[in-house]
């Protein structure tokens, strides 16, 4: 039975560690098995290994499991293990980050890896769970031992072949136009999927996506426009799949510079003062923004993470009562802007679901407590050059933006702290994606400690401190969850998991 | 005649050498490929690296050197995207895009030129002018609106076209082609129809104007007045003689047509070099727009060296002068 | 045949001062290939030699006329004159001023009001936006020549009605008039510079009989009026035998014969000059057979060495391939021909000009 | 009352007035002119100022199709409330504006070289011909692309949202000036032989003028029928270049960008988000081709 | 001389009128025109640019260009009435049995097919030949029309003849079929001045040698002079004049023509001032009620404003002129004028 799908990108590479992008990461891994992997609920479950779990401290091990091939019928080892890992976190591999805390990898035995890491790591099995295996004999034989170097003239030939040991192999492969898979028949698991054949084609055009599923000329189709989902769903052949996703769509301000960079406000920078930012904050209607720019596609939150992501707070996501606009140009005026004040804002057009769309509904909700923003919506690599810190730690060129996270590698809620709340610091490469270099220094504390803490009920307190401490600083501006919807012709019956991956192994067709 | 072509190639260099400049200063400021090349975690200093390592960071002059140098050996290096070498990535696409463009070509001066030749030769007849204004339709609306539309219409209530993409293709080597399988042929009718829609009504006006013209020539009276037959008249002098400006129109128009086919194939997920290119812009993937340009400037020069060979094929006058008159078109 | 005129003979214009003066004046234009082709194809440098050396003097009052046929070089002697085309070599002189020295803007404006020219096509001579008021005042403008707005208008009038219109006509558009009355407005303009040298390239030859009859009357009129000077071109001969006091034949860039207008009819010289005068159609030979020239006009890229009407002439030996003969004054004009200047051709009595 | 009757007595106001289509095709561009242009005093609310919008007028249907209209949204609001009737006169109007632009850009840049191409003729001539040339190489989009690219790259600090127009007006002018320079240089070439410009040569007037007075007049007929053409294409291309998401800013759209965001909403059963400025813009540059059409024929003697 | 008079005509044009529907009303261009033509004859068609001329050949050979149409009278050629034939039957005659030439040689040949190929095409139009036979007799025709060395020009293109050339290729695409009737639209006109009388003398020994009638339009009264045997002088769309060419060059009865004759520059005699006819042609829109020339007549009297003149006998000519009316220009109007 051939399953065809489409998505409005094509994967960019067959190469697992290529970028370390959801879509690709998850589309490879349909042929790349992983050491351990994802259930349907994002529980990690073994896959190439059985057992894992840390030695001491500072070391992980890895059993796998025994008997599994590749492919092409060669024998899956611990060496490919070790040349996998170190593949990833080689030249080319855009996979580095993942190995941070890695000292050392080597095979205990053929069935038995060790990890040694430089200081004690509690999310290394989850931080590789999206990493496949390679075959060492095939990537030296097909000369493919590291991923493509850009700065070599040539081509690598993992970027358009794959073998591994997972459900499904490749036959075929035209860049952008079509990729297909056959199920591998010597698969260590028992398929789930009864598929004989799948088809993936990337269809850039929503309305053309939409259009395709409708014909009945793919079975299903992911990135559904949040406009089109009403009527696929009205669609007696056609069922809607939505859930929220791990990623948060949050709006953040510069509280950094002692003057907006674009700005009606000259020497001083309104953002600093916490009432203005709450101002703003309970002038947003996210509810509003859900009924009609997101159709009810998306899940407002209060906090910088979602529910299922480790350190999520059930009590602490409450949004504070709306503001009239009265209250709220009052706020603004006992913080000195009883006129208001005009400032810039930066928004990407083409990465979050109708993120302009969402930017522009912000806009109007300000305007109408006296706070002009012009908006900025630009293409994501313009957008994201402009706004994001430069490699020395200084801030990017933006007073007002938004962007969305998600935890994806460790479902922890550490990584958000880490990355986008902590004071920016070039050294420690700490709060490098806090564009608005918001700091508080408790929090800073609190977010180091949680790092090393392992036990659980410590930890927890620690995170709800400081998930306080931003939340009462206004420190953000949570929007909502967007929602994953998939849709599909209704003889088709799959997983959908909440990190937006889309593994090919719980498709059947009835 | 070796003049001619001689010429011709020297103006070919120059128009690449040129298109490279543009295309190189253009592209130092369409983004920062950086971000299009890595995830979201990847540190600061790990893309500071890749800057280094990708020579972004050198002075303009460098990297122009070395743009062209490389270039000129056909090396355009890998897709900031795909990290795919960037001339096969074209290289595969180009069937796509030759083959949509070649049919949307074929339709509109097939279906153009004959709709000009009728609404020249009866202008005063009601359906001349109800043809002529119907094909405006074909320059008032969008071409993604009429892709969009088509596909509703076709695909989506109908259900007798495929909605997207270029249908079965057979390989011949390295070319992929639409025109051995039914439906790759099926697949070919929407997208030609949105393509050629537009150079369809140029194509039909162009000629219709030039037939009013040249039936009230001298030697078509003169023809009238040696008694020879409509046909011959009509066909033998009166076409023949609205070729020159045609040919240089729709020469000019088919470079066009496969520029525009970055629209058409956006909205019928054909991928072809079009598709390719809007991505890379998207992505800011510079090797790919550098090399997709220069393909573009090199396709149109070669059309105008066939455009202007065929001008000695069909003007006797050009063929003894050496070419060095070429006909200016409209 | 109406017998309307007497036959008056035109005063010799000798004696007078020169008003303009060519002396070897050349013309050339370059007509090659592109450098590459040549270069290629081995192609030589062309060169059209318009006009190869003409050598004019015309008095002040006098009608000089230039004859010959398509393509000899008249019309380009024309627009040397008027300096329309620099020359390649040679001198133009204007009442003693060498039009080549360099002077002030006022200086030479001064110089070119006294020159002005009509054009042949008279739907092409006016532009086709302006009113005819303000095609006629242009160059009142451009030259100063009227104090204020009223003046300009006086002007214009006074034109207007010296060549036959009336002041209403100024508000029309050049389209609005037939072919004579465009070239009455032509010649309005080029009066409105209050010029003593009119050069006239065909002015009638784009009209009708009826309308040229009335252009020619309106042109001497006016010549005997303001005393005007005329370098007038046609390839009508009968024409130039009613207007012109000298006459000058022209072959491909050369003055092949000069002379007054009745030595000319009357005892024409050069072949060429005979062959050209016996292509003309006369009503009094209603039935006759012309005896037309023989051959075409040679290409002015090539021209033949020697004398260049050596392929056509009846009379041409192995001197006339060779060599290309001087002007020889003769019964007071000028003609280049080595068969008159040997005596081999005798100079007859053809009396086309007097046939009473 | 003069120039009123020559204008009533004219072949060209006879043939307008005896082409029924010529006639109906004006009056709905005047129609969609007189709306843009008062689109301030007309239009029932102002879209373009965000603080009017409020997301709980979102997805209002049109008063005719649906009971759940409302008579302030007569054909309906977007997803941001933004009532469509309004968005569709100030986004015509921007359309018009961007359109009318590009298209002066494009002549002036045209006819510039063109004169200068056409009248001074030579080495001048050839270069500006070769450079005409390698724009044709680049059509329109692709221009577009790369010159929004490029300013969107060099002056990032600034709001590009200010000079978004500028750069669709200069990139669309940029990829339409060669119709007028090639246009012009040959109109110019016929003209500077004609003996009028001689007769003005005598004169002794300098060659400018010569240009501006007697020349330019006379290269305006093709010039005017190119630029009603390419006023209809213009607008055309600023939809698709707002479609390809390099056009106008969402936050004041023009008929393309509404087009655009109305896109997505075709298949939704929010038909009237774009089937409304879609109609419009066909009916708009419809109506400005046939006069076009209409222009060019009308203009030609040869035709008549 | 009036060759053939008593013989059926070869042509005759009766009451010929060709209008011009415009937006201010009809265009009356040609206004009850009649002659005929005698085999073998050549009958010179003069008068002013706009008078009518072109009009009156392209009428006879089926060519008026809409809007124009012949809007009365009838011309038949052979006894055979031939302007209101359907379209495909008067192909059939144009080129078989009319022949014509127009006035721009440069202009008449499509300047992409080599002459050999526009002349086998026409050959092969209207007589049975094959491709090689059609091929001989165009070199024939060339030969014949002093094309030299004409086996191997027949495969130029025009652009490679001179005007003079390609005016005698016309006139041999003109004889193609040996039609009985040449309209020839002032076939010298574009032509150089010594180029001019050898194509005259051509299509006169051509017409002589084929026994073809010729319609000779032109504005070149020397051409009438030595060619035509009869000159039909037209003003304002009607015949002034028709003659014979020495009665009407020299005795010319109607004074348009008179004047137009004087207006003439001649060798013969020079004067301070040329005959003139003062103004100009009235515009087709604008003819003067009675006689067209009356505002322009030296002569003119009352009954001329107001009363058409026809074609009347004067001398040896037929002149549209009260002049020659039994009571001459004083004579009582008829009943219809006098009323009006
Ligand atoms: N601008 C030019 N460039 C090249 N050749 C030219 C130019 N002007 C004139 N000639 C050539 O110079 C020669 C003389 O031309 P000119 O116009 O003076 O002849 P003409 O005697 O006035 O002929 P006509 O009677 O046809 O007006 C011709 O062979 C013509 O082709
Ligand atoms: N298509 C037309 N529409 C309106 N009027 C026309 C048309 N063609 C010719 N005429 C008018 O018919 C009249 C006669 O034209 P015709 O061409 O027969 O003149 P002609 O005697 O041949 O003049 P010429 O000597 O200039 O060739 C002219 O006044 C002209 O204006
Ligand atoms: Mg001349
Ligand atoms: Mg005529």
């Amino acid at each position: 039975k051939t399953f065809k799908w489409g998505n409005a990108g094509d994967v960019s590479s067959m190469d697992p560690y290529a970028r370390q992008e959801t879509f690709l990461l998850t589309f490879t891994q349909n042929i790349y098995d992983p050491l351990v992997r994802r259930d349907k609920n994002l529980k990690l479950e073994p896959a190439l290994a059985v057992k894992w779990g840390q030695v001491d401290k500072n070391t992980w091990f890895f059993d796998l499991r025994p008997g599994v091939k590749f492919s092409d019928g060669t024998p899956f080892t611990a060496d490919d293990v070790v040349f996998s890992l170190n593949r990833a976190n080689g030249p080319g591999s855009n996979m580095g980050s993942n190995f941070a805390s890695v000292k050392e990898i080597r095979k205990v035995s053929d069935l038995r890896v060790e990890v040694i890491t430089k200081y004690p790591d509690p999310l290394l099995a989850d931080k590789w769970a999206a990493l496949g295996m390679m075959s060492k004999a095939w990537a030296e034989k097909n000369n493919a031992v590291n991923s493509a170097d850009m700065t070599k003239n040539e081509e690598n030939y993992a970027t358009r072949n794959a073998m591994g040991t997972g459900p499904f192999m490749l036959k075929e492969r035209r860049a952008g136009e079509r990729t297909v898979l056959v199920p591998n028949p010597g698969w260590w698991d028992k398929p789930t999927h009864n598929l004989t054949e799948v088809i993936f084609t990337p269809i850039p055009n929503a309305a053309t996506r939409v259009a395709a599923i409708k014909a009945g000329d793919i079975d299903m189709m992911y990135e559904v426009p949040p406009a089109d989902t009403e009527t696929l769903k009205r669609d007696p052949n056609i069922a809607v799949l939505e859930g929220p996703e791990t990623r948060i769509v949050y709006l953040g301000m510069d509280q950094e510079r002692n003057e907006l960079v674009e700005s009606s406000v000259k020497g001083k920078n309104p953002f600093k003062d916490k009432r203005v930012r709450e101002a703003i904050y309970r002038s947003i209607d996210v509810d509003a923004i859900k009924r009609t720019v997101m159709r009810g596609q998306s899940f407002p939150t209060a906090l910088m993470v979602a529910p299922g992501i480790n350190g999520y707070m059930k009590d602490l996501d409450k949004r504070p009562a709306l503001l009239k606009p009265d209250e709220a140009k009052k706020l603004l005026a006992d913080a000195g802007y009883p006129q208001g004040f005009e400032v810039g804002m930066d928004c990407p057009n083409d990465r979050y679901v109708n993120d302009e769309k969402i930017c522009q509904a912000v806009v109007a909700m300000l305007a109408r407590i006296g706070i002009k923003v012009n908006l900025l919506a630009q293409t994501r690599n313009l957008y994201f050059a402009k706004i994001l810190r430069k490699g020395d730690g200084s801030p990017g060129t933006t007073s007002l933006y938004m962007l969305g996270w998600s935890p994806a590698q460790t479902y922890d809620v550490h990584n958000v702290f880490e990355a986008l709340i902590q004071t920016p610091n070039a050294a420690t490469k700490k709060g490098m994606f806090n564009a608005g270099g918001y700091s508080n220094p408790e929090l800073d504390k609190l977010a180091d400690a949680m790092e090393q803490e392992t036990d659980k009920t410590k930890r927890d307190a620690m995170i709800a401190a400081a998930t306080k401490l931003y939340v009462n600083d206004y420190a953000y501006i949570p929007l909502h969850q967007q929602a994953v919807v998939w849709a599909a012709r209704k003889n088709i019956s799959l997983v959908q998991p909440a990190d937006n991956s889309f593994p090919l192994r719980f498709v059947t067709i009835k | 005649m070796l003049a001619f072509v001689l010429r011709r190639l020297a103006q070919s260099v120059a128009v690449l050498l040129t298109v490279g400049v543009v295309a190189f200063f253009m592209f130092r400021y369409v983004g920062d490929p950086i971000n299009a090349m890595v995830g979201q975690d990847t540190s600061l200093q790990e893309r500071d690296e890749l800057r280094q390592k990708l020579g972004l960071n050198d002075p303009a002059p460098i990297q122009f050197l070395r743009f062209i140098g490389n270039a000129a050996q056909g090396k355009f290096g890998l897709s900031y995207r795909t990290s795919e070498p960037v001339g096969r990535m074209i290289l595969e696409r180009m069937p796509a895009t030759l083959e949509l463009s070649f049919c949307a070509a074929m339709f509109s001066l097939l279906v153009g030129v004959p709709m000009g030749v009728y609404t020249g030769l009866y202008p005063r007849h009601w359906s001349s002018k109800l043809l002529q204004a119907v094909s405006l339709i074909g320059v008032s609306l969008p071409t993604f609106l009429v892709g969009i539309l088509l596909i509703l219409v076709f695909a989506v209530f109908l259900r007798l076209l495929p909605s997207f993409g270029r249908g079965e293709t057979v390989d011949i080597g390295w070319w992929s082609t639409n025109f051995l399988t039914t439906k790759g042929l099926l697949a070919l009718i929407m997208p030609s129809i949105t393509l050629g829609l537009f150079q369809l009504t140029l194509i039909m006006r162009l000629v219709r104007s030039e037939m009013l013209e040249v039936m009230r020539t001298d030697f078509i009276k003169f023809a009238r007045a040696r008694g020879l037959s409509n046909r011959a008249i009509n066909f033998g002098h009166a076409l023949k003689n609205t070729l020159v400006p045609v040919i240089t129109i729709a020469g000019l128009q088919l470079g066009a047509i496969i520029a525009f086919a970055v629209v058409t194939e956006t909205v019928f997920a054909w991928p072809g070099m079009g598709q390719l290119f809007i991505q890379s812009v998207q992505f800011a993937d510079i090797p790919v727009m550098a090399a997709y340009l220069m393909l573009i400037a090199f396709l149109f020069v070669v059309i105008n060296v066939i455009v202007d060979l065929l001008y000695f094929l069909v003007d006797p006058r050009l063929r003894s002068q050496g070419g060095a008159a070429r006909v200016s078109g409209h | 045949m109406p017998d309307t005129g007497v036959a008056v003979t035109r005063p010799p214009a000798s004696g007078g001062k020169p008003l303009v003066r060519l002396s070897a004046l050349k013309r050339y234009f370059d007509v090659s290939p592109p450098w590459l082709a040549r270069v290629l194809e081995r192609k030589p440098r062309a060169v059209v030699q318009a006009v190869a050396g003409v050598d004019i003097e015309i008095k002040k009052g006098e009608t000089f006329s230039l004859v010959g046929e398509s393509g000899c070089g008249k019309s380009t002697v024309a627009r040397l004159v008027v300096g329309l085309y620099p020359p390649t070599d040679g001198s133009i002189e204007f009442d003693g001023n060498d039009m080549a020295h360099k002077r002030g803007a006022a200086e030479m404006a001064a110089i070119r009001r006294r020159m002005q020219m009509i054009f042949q096509d008279p739907f092409a001579s006016l532009n086709p936006r302006w009113r005819v008021f303000d095609i006629i005042a242009e160059p009142i403008r451009a030259f100063k020549l009227a104090s204020s707005a009223q003046d300009v208008r006086k002007r214009v009038d006074d034109l207007l009605r010296q060549v036959k219109l009336t002041p209403a006509d100024g508000s029309k558009y050049p389209h609005e008039f037939s072919g004579g009355q465009r070239q009455r407005i032509s010649i309005a303009r080029a009066l409105a510079s209050r010029p003593e040298f009119l050069v006239c390239d065909e002015p009638t030859s784009a009209l009708d009989v009826s309308v040229q009859a009335q252009i020619l009357n309106l042109m001497m009129e006016l010549q005997r009026e303001h005393g005007l000077t005329y370098l007038f071109i046609s390839h009508n001969l009968a024409v130039v035998y009613h207007i012109s006091t000298r006459v000058g034949v022209m072959y491909l860039g050369r003055l092949v014969e000069v002379a007054d207008t009745d030595m000319l009819f009357k005892r024409p010289k050069h072949p060429y000059t005979r062959m050209l005068l016996d292509t003309i159609p006369d009503l009094d030979m209603t039935g006759r057979q012309r005896s037309p020239v023989a051959g075409e006009v040679p290409s002015p890229i090539n021209p033949p060495s020697g004398c260049a009407f050596h392929p056509r002439c009846p009379f041409a030996n192995e001197r006339c391939k060779r060599e290309r003969p001087a002007s020889i004054a003769i019964e007071g004009g000028l003609v280049a021909c080595h068969a008159i200047e040997e005596g081999r051709l005798k100079i007859e009595d053809r009396s086309y000009g007097v046939r009473a | 009352m003069d120039w009123y009757r020559r204008a009533i007595d004219s072949d060209i106001w006879w043939s307008f007035k005896s082409s029924t289509t010529t006639v109906v095709a004006a009056s709905v561009t005047l129609f969609i002119f007189a709306m843009a242009f008062l689109a301030p005093i007309l239009a029932p609310h102002t879209p373009f100022d965000p603080a009017t919008l409020s997301l709980s007028d979102g997805l209002r249907p049109p008063v005719l199709f649906s009971p759940e209209g409302d008579w302030s949204f007569p054909l309906g609001t977007d997803d941001q409330g933004r009532d469509v009737l309004s968005a569709i006169m100030y986004g015509t109007r921007l359309s018009l504006e961007v359109g009318f632009a590009a298209v002066i850009a494009a002549m002036l840049i045209g006819i510039t070289l063109g004169l200068i191409s056409g009248y001074v003729g030579g080495a001048i001539d050839a270069v500006i011909m070769r450079v005409a040339d390698v724009q044709l190489t680049f059509p329109a989009i692709l221009v577009a692309l790369l010159i929004d690219g490029m300013v969107r790259g060099i002056i990032s600090v600034k709001r590009h949202d200010e000079i978004a127009i500028y750069v669709v007006v200069g990139a669309i002018g940029l990829s339409f000036w060669v119709q007028y320079a090639r246009t012009v240089r040959s109109s110019v070439m016929v003209e500077k032989n004609k003996e009028y410009v001689q007769a003005a040569r005598v004169i002794g007037l300098s060659p400018m003028l010569i240009m501006v007075r007697h020349v330019l007049p006379n290269v305006t007929g093709p010039v005017m029928v190119i630029a009603t053409i390419n006023l209809g294409l213009a607008i055309i291309t600023e939809a698709t270049l707002s479609f390809l998401g390099v056009g106008l800013p969402s936050t004041e759209p023009s008929l393309g960008t509404l087009i655009r965001l109305g896109n997505d909403m075709l298949q939704s059963g929010d038909w009237w988000v774009s089937l409304f400025p879609g109609v419009t813009l066909a009916v708009l540059v419809l109506a400005v081709n046939l006069l076009g059409d209409w222009l060019r024929d009308a203009l030609n003697p040869k035709l008549r | 001389m009036t060759a053939g008079s008593n013989q059926t005509p070869l042509l005759e044009v009766r009451n010929l009128r060709v209008e011009f529907p415009t937006r201010r009303g009809t265009l009356v261009a040609v206004d009850d025109v009649s002659f005929s033509i005698a085999p073998g004859e050549v009958l010179g068609v003069v008068g002013e640019s706009g008078a009518g001329k072109s009009l009156t050949g392209a009428a006879i050979i089926g060519l008026l260009e809409p809007p124009g149409r012949i809007a009365g009278g009838e011309v038949l050629l052979e006894g055979e009435r031939i302007d209101n034939l359907p379209y495909e039957r008067m192909r059939r005659i144009r080129g078989a049995r009319i022949g014509a030439i127009f006035q721009d040689p440069l202009t008449s040949l499509n300047p992409l097919y080599s002459i050999g190929r526009q002349l086998v095409e026409t050959i092969q139009t209207h007589l049975p030949l094959s491709a090689a036979e059609a091929r001989k007799r165009a070199i024939d025709l060339l030969k014949e029309v002093g094309i030299p060395a004409a086996e191997s020009r027949i495969d130029h293109y025009p652009h490679q003849f001179s005007g003079g050339m390609r005016q005698r290729v016309v006139i041999a695409l003109a004889l193609c079929a040996n039609p009985r009737l040449i309209v020839a639209d002032e076939p010298t006109t574009a032509l150089d001045v010594s180029i001019q009388a050898q194509i005259i003398a051509l299509l006169k020994r051509l017409c002589r040698e084929h026994g073809t009638a010729v319609m000779l339009v032109t504005h070149d009264m020397g051409v009438i002079a030595e060619t035509a045997d009869r000159v039909a002088v037209m003003y304002a769309g009607r015949l002034a004049e028709i003659g014979p060419v020495r009665d009407v060059v020299k005795n010319a009865s109607h004074p348009y023509t008179r004047g137009l004759m004087g207006s003439i520059p001649s060798l013969g005699v020079r004067s301070e001032r040329l005959t003139q006819i003062d103004g100009a042609m009235p515009r087709l829109t604008a003819i003067p009620t009675g006689c067209a020339f009356n505002p322009r007549c030296p002569e003119a009297g009352q009954r001329c404003t107001v009363e058409r003149p026809d074609l009347m006998p004067a001398g040896v000519t037929r002149a549209a002129c009260w002049l020659y009316a039994p009571g001459g220009v004083g004579a009582a109007l008829t009943r219809e004028a006098a009323n009006a």
